[in-house]
């Protein structure tokens, strides 16, 4: 359903889309359920004259019933979305596939900087590329991300991935993102960081392999040192 | 030993039955049922605040760049300070003193069957510090700097250090203001549960206590567990910005995640602290205009015990992805999801006690209902939520804020109606006008949900919170997006339009309205025994005894549909 | 059970809450820096062991008050109750002296977080011992002349809880090295 | 006024026992305080010994004792309502619970996929710099400390 609005980028945007359309339809049914139950009681039992109410306790174990039956009923719904989000959970958030690169996404008032590891594929080397308010990266590629602040709380958020981590000043916290299709996006910041929370907007390019390969090169540091030859990214980040 | 405790309870009655020079009458008071008057008085002001920061910041998402007429240009600081403003006003100086304050301190002596509060001076310094409180916060709008703008839940190290808020004075005001306004509800909560354990009226046993009052003991004693940690970190925090210790700031040893956890251990149960009070007044509504016996009396009671007692154990929800360990995220995951079921059962039971009914639809009962229809879609959309998994996509969009003021404004809003279009009568002893109320529901309710239902979509659409323009974000502006921000905006203008006739319907009652009878809706509970309004003191023909619980509607042995809890059983030939 | 006591109950229950975010703050972070005990050995154990010698006599002449009180001795009572605030007022003096020789010595609440969480945690616990005195104050000139006499087992009851959560704060402020 | 004389407590509420639980005579109470001055003693001298074990249980276990032994016997929670014991060990048992939630994320300094570098930097630095943080620092350690200090100055 939010493929509809929102692209869908990433290799987990799937998973996280499917389990809000399989709780949307959940308690989808139930909300439409009780409300229908609802409105249909209020029209049944309007007060006639010379019609008395119904004398019922609701404490008796056929009475009961109709509580507690749905009472049973959203434990089973609830086990299942529980399911389901751990699940989509685990893969976002708790397992970490190898990187085929590393990119280091530093957030502050109000801007991001985005630390690339460059031709060589590694951080904390001379060719690295710094850009502010634009991460550049390649699609069918496992990404993680080194996530931290400078001052306050921000939140590296991308849509398209259904990406959303805080980062806390004093952490480094790790993620990971696959993209599956090239374009460009925004990069929101979701923690109110300021005054200048909203107009910390930043974009993500994703670009196939070529597209990449060139940014790389024009983009790194000219520095001698920097083989032009070595092949930008590792084979292997194809899968 | 107790006779002791009463003599002082006569003795501070004795100053304020006497004289009534207008400061001791209404400024000065001890009788609950005035300060029950202020409390609402004062909530209803505080909303007007909320009210206009929220005409402000929605008419700069509509129009952004544009002078809002009556405030000017909305910036930056200005969008920071009135979201911030909005969500605390409302929470804290709306829906707490509102449905806890003023409805506890009105209700519980009456519905218990007692003259007062146990501790009237307390009760009258706990209104005085809920007003120095909102002084405060409001005199935070005019100091250098302007008004705290880092959101209600005011994380560090933003809210910790003036370098990065820019707000130095404007954030110790608002946290002195919030820290002074849960001073003032632990001594209400104190003295409310000290009440109904001591002074119920004889023969009045647990079962026989009506629902609202039950709710409103369980979210007083919601509200005392839960609020000592904030108010530790308040003071931590308070210390950080004026005399620049480290407990938040990562470079000195603290840790700004430790706030975001004390802010939440209060902060979830908070929301059930204002929840339980309007379910309670809905179940008082129900069964009066449906003529019923609640269904499952002691199932409800159980359910709110048990949401209770689980809302200590899901706060971390709100900070899936603020950086705790994704771990503990499974655990808060499933305690969320199963906080709905006592909190579904307790709708069930509101939806089945309809049942069999014999349903009048009367403002007050408009409102009640509509309360349960609503909410309702407030707790579905939780669910998206309370599963970690697609809360990665939700949170901090506009998605939560559409859910939480699903819930929310049923709470603070049409529960605050639904309580004071009924107990109207007996607050002041003038009927409200049945027609302006029900323009008023109507206007209301559709509304509402014109602001909402598009703000679910937006935030599906990926709008995050607290953004003050849009026009900065291209994947925010595709088509109809600001359509949908403007139609939301637009609802909003007409629900605050409505706010007129509920006000003029008020005022033009509470003078010229006709005379209430002391039981205008043929109701059991006792407050409806005395008369309308009640003098000091409460039950002039001396206090009442009780017979039974306060539910037996449409007895079959009687004639009559209702049988009050006073009435004593008849003699058996 | 009789209001006042019952109100204190709760009082105690609410205040359990305040300082348990204080000291769950404190645990947590002292547990996760060893440094600190760096800093925890210049406060001083003898004057900290000292105070709750202070304050569990004062604690113990409470109790008689309220022992003297239920047998109708007023006067008695509001004796020992006097004495308690004598025990509060020595407890502050030496607290100041503590505080304003390590504040000589440059252990200020900022100079660490340690010395934050101690100042604090501290200072919260000597507002309460300040609030203590003053209700005491009230409550013993009453029980002087033979009034409200319960209501010097309510003062002694939260004198108790004060009592009760020096005994906490002394270990972990200055014990625990 | 009769209509503001309290109703009588509610059946649930039995009417007061508050003399019952003054029962006991002055010694008693100066007993329990003897002990506790003597508990007290214990956990000074515990610690002294160094020995990690021995100081909590001197320090951390002593001082549930003593509180124990004032909460049973100065506030008379055994005479109490039950209530009021449950009532206090729910509040604690509270702040068990939120420690337990907060330390993976406080406490810690290494979690799943994170690392606090700030907090470990304070950790290393101020093992580093050892004692006090000024000239001063140094000069006093706990066992040197005047027994009075108040009245020295």
């Amino acid at each position: 359903m939010i493929e509809h609005y929102v692209d869908s980028a990433s290799t987990f945007s799937g998973d996280i889309d499917n389990v809000i359309l399989v709780i949307l339809a959940s308690v989808g049914f139930w909300f439409i359920l009780a409300e229908v139950v609802f409105f249909w009681l209020i029209l049944k039992f309007r007060a006639k004259p010379g019609v008395k109410a119904q004398y019922i306790s609701g404490e008796k174990p056929h009475e009961k019933k109709w509580v507690t039956i749905p009472h049973y009923a959203t434990l089973v719904f609830d086990v299942a979305i529980i399911i389901m989000a751990i699940k989509v959970w685990h893969d976002v958030k708790i397992n970490l596939p190898e990187p085929d690169s590393t990119v280091r996404v530093i957030a502050q008032q109000w801007a991001w900087t985005f630390v690339h590891p460059g031709p060589d594929n590694k951080l904390d080397t001379p060719d690295d590329i710094q850009m502010v308010d634009e991460l550049h990266v390649q699609e069918n590629k496992t990404y993680h991300f080194e996530l931290t602040s400078r001052d306050v709380l921000h939140s590296f958020s991308v849509p398209v991935f259904r990406l959303k981590q805080d980062a806390i000043p004093g952490r480094i916290i790790k993620g990971w993102f696959k993209a599956t299709q090239t374009g460009q996006y925004d990069i929101q910041c979701t923690e109110i960081c300021g005054i200048g929370h909203g107009i910390m907007p930043a974009r993500i390019i994703i670009e196939n392999e070529a597209q990449h390969r060139v940014w790389n090169t024009t983009n790194a540091p000219k520095l001698a040192e920097v083989a032009p030859t070595t092949p930008p990214t590792s084979a292997g980040g194809m899968p | 030993m107790s006779t002791a405790a009463h003599a002082e309870q006569d003795h501070a009655h004795g100053h304020a039955h006497h004289d009534e020079g207008f400061i001791k009458k209404y400024l000065w008071s001890t009788d609950h049922k005035m300060i029950a008057m202020q409390y609402l008085f004062t909530g209803m002001a505080m909303a007007l605040i909320g009210g206009f920061t929220v005409y402000a910041f929605r008419m700069q998402l509509a129009f952004p760049g544009m002078s809002v007429p009556g405030y000017g240009r909305v910036t930056a600081t200005d969008y920071n300070a009135l979201v911030t403003t909005h969500g605390s006003v409302m929470i804290f100086w709306v829906a707490m003193p509102v449905l806890i304050a003023a409805l506890g301190n009105y209700l519980i002596p009456l519905m218990i069957g007692c003259d007062d509060m146990v501790f009237p001076r307390l009760n009258r310094l706990s209104y005085q510090l809920f007003l120095i409180s909102s002084i405060v916060l409001i005199a935070s709008f005019y100091v250098p700097g302007g008004a705290f703008g880092g959101a209600w839940t005011s994380y560090p190290p933003l809210s910790a250090k003036a370098e990065y808020s820019l707000t130095g004075l404007g954030s110790s005001m608002w946290l002195l203001a919030v820290a002074l306004e849960f001073a003032a509800f632990l001594l209400g909560g104190i003295n409310f549960v000290t009440t109904v354990m001591n002074s119920r009226a004889p023969g009045m046993k647990m079962f026989d206590v009506p629902i609202v009052v039950w709710m409103i003991i369980i979210a007083s004693i919601l509200f005392m567990a839960s609020v000592g940690p904030l108010i530790a970190g308040a003071v931590m925090l308070l210390f950080d910005q004026q005399i620049g210790t480290g407990f938040f700031d990562p470079a000195k040893g603290g840790d700004p995640v430790l706030w975001q956890h004390l802010f939440w251990f209060f902060g979830h149960p908070e929301v059930y602290v204002v929840l339980l009070p309007a379910m309670g007044i809905v179940a008082e509504i129900i069964t009066v205009f449906s003529r019923k016996k609640l269904f499952a009396y002691k199932t409800v009671l159980y359910t709110a015990i048990g949401t209770g007692v689980l809302s200590f154990f899901v706060w971390a929800h709100h900070q899936f992805i603020a950086g705790i360990d994704p771990r503990m995220a499974n655990v808060f995951s499933v305690t969320t999801l199963l906080i709905s079921i006592p909190v579904a059962e307790m709708v069930f039971v509101y939806i089945g006690t309809l049942y069999g009914g014999s349903i009048r639809l009367t403002t007050p009962m408009l409102w009640a209902l509509s309360f349960i229809a609503e909410f309702l879609l407030g707790g579905v959309t939780g669910i998206f939520l309370g599963a970690s998994g697609s809360d990665i996509y939700f949170h901090d969009t506009y998605f939560v804020i559409a859910h939480f003021h699903y819930t929310f404004f049923p709470i603070a809003f049409i529960g605050s109606f639904a309580a004071i279009t009924y107990w109207f009568p007996k607050m002041f002893g003038k009927m409200m006008n049945e027609t302006w109320g029900k323009v008023h529901f109507w206007g209301t309710i559709i509304s509402f949900n014109f602001i909402f239902i598009p703000l679910f979509f937006l935030g599906a659409r990926g709008d995050h919170r607290r953004i003050y323009d849009y026009r900065h974000f291209p994947d925010l502006m595709k088509a109809g997006m600001q359509d949908m921000r403007i139609l939301a905006t637009l609802a909003l203008l007409v629900l605050l339009a409505f706010q007129v006739v509920f006000l003029v319907n008020f005022f033009y009652s509470l003078f010229k309205g006709a005379k209430a009878p002391a039981n205008p809706w043929e109701a059991n509970t006792l407050e409806w025994q005395a008369p309308s309004p009640p003098p000091h003191g409460n039950f002039p023909q001396g206090l009442p005894n009780v017979y039974r619980g306060p539910y037996e509607y449409s007895h079959p042995d009687r004639q009559a549909d209702w049988w009050p809890q006073t009435e004593p059983e008849p003699t058996k030939s | 059970m009789p209001t006042g006591r019952l109100a204190v109950w709760w009082l105690i229950a609410s205040e359990i809450v305040i300082f348990g975010g204080v000291l769950g703050s404190y645990i947590m972070h002292r547990l996760g820096h060893p440094e600190w005990a760096n800093q925890s050995v210049h406060t001083n154990t003898w004057a900290g062991a000292f105070n709750t010698f202070v304050l569990l006599t004062s604690s113990l002449s409470a109790v008689l008050a309220h022992n003297a009180a239920s047998r109708g001795d007023g006067k008695r009572a509001a004796k020992l109750l006097w004495a308690t605030i004598g025990g509060g007022a020595v407890f502050l003096v030496v607290k100041s002296f503590e505080w304003t020789n390590e504040i000589q010595h440059g252990y200020t609440i900022t100079s660490n977080t340690f010395w934050s969480f101690y100042y604090t945690a501290a200072g919260l616990h000597g507002l309460h011992v300040i609030a203590g005195m003053i209700v005491m104050m009230f409550v013993a000139a009453d029980a002087a002349k033979n009034k409200e006499l319960q209501r010097v087992e309510n003062a002694g009851l939260y004198w108790h809880f004060v009592d009760l959560v020096w005994i906490f704060l002394f270990p972990l402020l200055y014990i625990a090295k | 006024m009769s209509d503001n004389a309290h109703a009588p407590a509610a059946p649930g509420a039995e009417p007061s026992n508050a003399h019952g639980h003054a029962a006991h005579d002055d010694k008693f109470y100066i007993r329990i305080w003897g002990i506790l001055l003597v508990l007290l003693v214990v956990s000074v001298i515990g610690p002294e010994l160094g020995i990690r074990v021995v100081t909590l249980i001197t320090a951390f276990g002593i001082a549930i004792v003593k509180a124990y032994l004032v909460l049973k016997n100065f506030m008379h929670i055994g005479v109490e309502k039950k209530y009021v014991a449950y009532l206090l060990i729910t509040m604690v048992a509270l702040m068990v619970l939120m420690v337990g939630g907060v330390g993976p994320d406080v406490l810690r300094h290494d979690g799943h996929r994170w690392s606090n570098v700030a907090a470990k930097k304070t950790v290393e630095e101020g093992l580093k710099a050892g004692g006090g943080h000024d000239a001063h620092g140094g000069e006093h350690k706990a066992g040197e400390k005047p027994a009075e200090p108040a009245p020295a100055h």
